[in-house]
């Protein structure tokens, strides 16, 4: 059984990998995981951003995906260095999935995700809407790895 | 009340990544993810290593923890690279969690295990199965405890 | 024919159902499945219920993966039997059927069946290793799953 | 695990139990308490069944510290959409949030440790624009125990 939320992310459910680079410039290993809930009701999606050589983590968010009553993608966002806010979409090509919404302090997000292939790109910025105040963008090009052996494995 | 498998391990469990050198030299990125399973009664172990630059899998697998009638650990395992194998504990210092049990093809895969201060050692040896020959050389992990990511006041997300 | 993982991902979700054991007792039971290990395994939580949620009859949490050779397996832990290894018997389309035998040496069998879209047939039983195969006195519970997909009002 | 989160450290685990709808309807609550977000935040997970295991209401929550470090919630429900929940200050063995859904109803939560292996869970919904002193038809209220397997009585 499918649902309108679940046909527009069933190609991004499950785990995508790759290096990024946040808007502070640090760079590291991201994960995304997609997971649907609730019979496809709302999706999650856990996205975390490691440090190569330790492990640590430096960046850490949840966000759930459901429709608004007029069938447009809602985004409830929580990021450890942002806090919480809402993301609304916004109009764009058809395979791509973007967002915006404001954050407390001003500053507007917008994000956004577009399925390559097997890649998935992710793009994100904060602006604060005073000329040359807007943060850098971050961009991460992740990869599945749903084959039986990995990549990486002898 | 927490299980005997909790009072003994119940620090253990949660998050934990770090580098790795694999048998063979190469190095990855290794996490283990230890979650309690009905109420203490067992703990499942989900394990993978990367290469950390672009993130692609070296090994993955899982597990679970439990205790036997004598209050020894049972370990059944799967590792996509060696299949699905039963360890069992064998007599280490108290600190120390060692486990060994048979492979596929006559092998045996022993492992040690050991947190303190959030760090999470671990080293593992697939050898052969009967005549004591010297096995391979190890495979070793050093993992720190993933936790709330720390910011000193003031800093800037 | 040789199954993969990736036969069963559409099972993925929450399933539940009211069943019954060979006591004729009415157990309330819930199955989750869920991808792991970058969806090359399938982890399944199990749980029988009395139909009040007081007692939980018997809880299996396992995890679906292929061995290096390809064949599957499931590793689990059952609150009944403690450690287990399952072997997947090749089965029609639609099916996952798992036996193998504890460390005490009962034999297990679970089976899902998927008879019709939206709906698994899941059967268990388990015979101690002095019983013969075709003993069919032992522990059994039989039930059939839905998807739980959440209620939602009648529309105007 | 973050200060603002520890108490709620030990409510980790998978709790289920009985309740009832206001208008008398039985009820099945199941809930999972989990970290998330690389242990910055907690998840509940909470599922409502009535009648032969049909799911009435499906509650998914994130409760994280912003950068202040003030607690706060966000999550979504199958009958009222997205909910944004903020705690009200209550005493440690109690959660108490309550907010607006994007349906247009104001939502509200809570958890209190009865013992260290049971929770009373109540739930209320009412319109946003309600007058007031409007009693909400809905809301639930029942008991979770912390889900232990059973065990075959001792000698």
């Amino acid at each position: 059984m499918t649902t309108p939320l679940l046909s527009r992310f069933q190609p991004m459910l499950g785990f995508w990998r790759g290096p990024n680079e946040l808007e502070t410039g640090r760079r590291g290993l991201m994960e995304m995981h997609f997971q649907s809930h609730f019979e496809g009701e709302v999706v999650q999606l856990d996205a975390h951003t490691w440090d190569i050589a330790t492990g640590e983590t430096f960046s850490a968010g949840t966000g759930l995906f459901a429709l608004g009553p007029d069938g447009r993608i809602i985004e409830n966002l929580y990021v450890e260095r942002f806090g919480f806010c809402r993301l609304d979409e916004t109009e764009d090509e058809p395979d791509v999935l973007a967002l915006r919404g404001d954050l407390p302090d001003g500053f507007t997000m917008s994000v956004s995700l577009r399925l390559e292939a097997d890649e998935l790109l992710l793009t994100s910025q904060l602006k604060s809407g005073v000329v040359g105040m807007d943060l850098p963008r971050t961009v991460a090009r992740l990869r599945r790895y749903d084959r039986q052996r990995g990549e990486g494995a002898k | 009340m927490p299980t005997r498998l909790i009072k003994r391990f119940g620090d253990w469990l949660g998050t934990w990544r770090g580098t790795c050198e694999f048998s063979d030299g190469r190095a990855g990125l290794m996490q283990f993810r230890l979650t309690s399973v009905f109420n203490g009664e067992a703990i499942q172990v989900d394990t993978a290593s990367y290469i950390p630059e672009s993130g692609a899998p070296m090994t993955r697998g899982s597990g679970f923890f439990s205790l036997d009638r004598q209050g020894r650990v049972v370990n059944n395992i799967y590792a996509d690279y060696l299949g699905f194998a039963v360890l069992v504990e064998t007599p280490d210092d108290p600190e120390v969690l060692s486990l060994e049990g048979g492979l596929p093809g006559n092998m045996t895969l022993t492992v040690t295990m050991s947190v303190a201060n959030d760090l999470m050692t671990l080293s593992s040896r697939v050898g052969e199965g009967y005549k004591s020959a010297p096995g391979r050389p190890r495979t070793y992990t050093q993992m720190k405890r993933v936790g709330p990511i720390q910011r000193p006041k003031g800093d800037a997300p | 024919m040789s199954r993969r993982v990736a036969d069963y991902l559409s099972w993925v979700g929450v399933w539940a159902g009211v069943g019954d054991t060979q006591a004729g007792q009415q157990t309330a039971i819930r199955t989750d499945f869920v991808a792991g290990l970058d969806g090359t395994s399938l982890q399944m939580h199990f749980e029988a219920w009395d139909t009040e949620f007081k007692t939980l009859y018997h809880g299996v949490r396992a995890v679906l993966a292929p061995a290096p050779s390809g064949v599957l397996r499931a590793l689990g832990y059952s609150t009944i039997h403690g450690p287990l290894i399952l072997e997947l018997t090749p089965d029609d389309e639609g099916v996952m059927a798992l036996a193998g035998d504890s460390r005490a040496n009962n034999h297990l069998s679970v089976t899902f069946v998927q008879d019709a879209p939206g709906e698994l047939l899941f059967t268990a039983f388990w015979r101690s290793a002095d019983k013969s195969a075709q003993a069919e006195d032992g522990p059994r519970m039989t039930c059939r799953l839905k998807p739980a997909t959440p209620w939602s009002p009648p529309r105007a | 695990m973050t200060n603002p989160l520890i108490r709620l450290a030990a409510w980790i685990g998978d709790w289920a139990g009985q309740g009832e709808v206001a208008d008398g309807t039985e009820i099945l609550f199941r809930m999972q308490v989990s970290s998330a977000a690389e242990e910055n935040a907690v998840c509940f997970h909470m599922e409502s069944w009535i009648g032969e295991m049909q799911l009435l209401h499906g509650l998914r929550l994130i409760l994280a510290p912003r950068p202040d470090r003030s607690l706060h919630c966000m999550g979504f429900s199958t009958r009222f959409g997205m909910v944004n929940l903020t705690p009200t200050p209550d005493d440690e063995d109690v959660l108490a949030l309550a907010g607006p859904t994007t349906s247009g109803m104001q939502l509200s939560f809570s958890l209190i440790q009865q013992d260290a292996d049971t929770l009373i869970a109540t739930g209320m919904a009412r319109p946003q624009d309600a007058p007031p002193g409007f009693t909400a038809a809905g809301g639930t209220h029942g008991t979770l125990r912390r889900v232990t397997p059973w065990r075959p009585p001792g000698p």
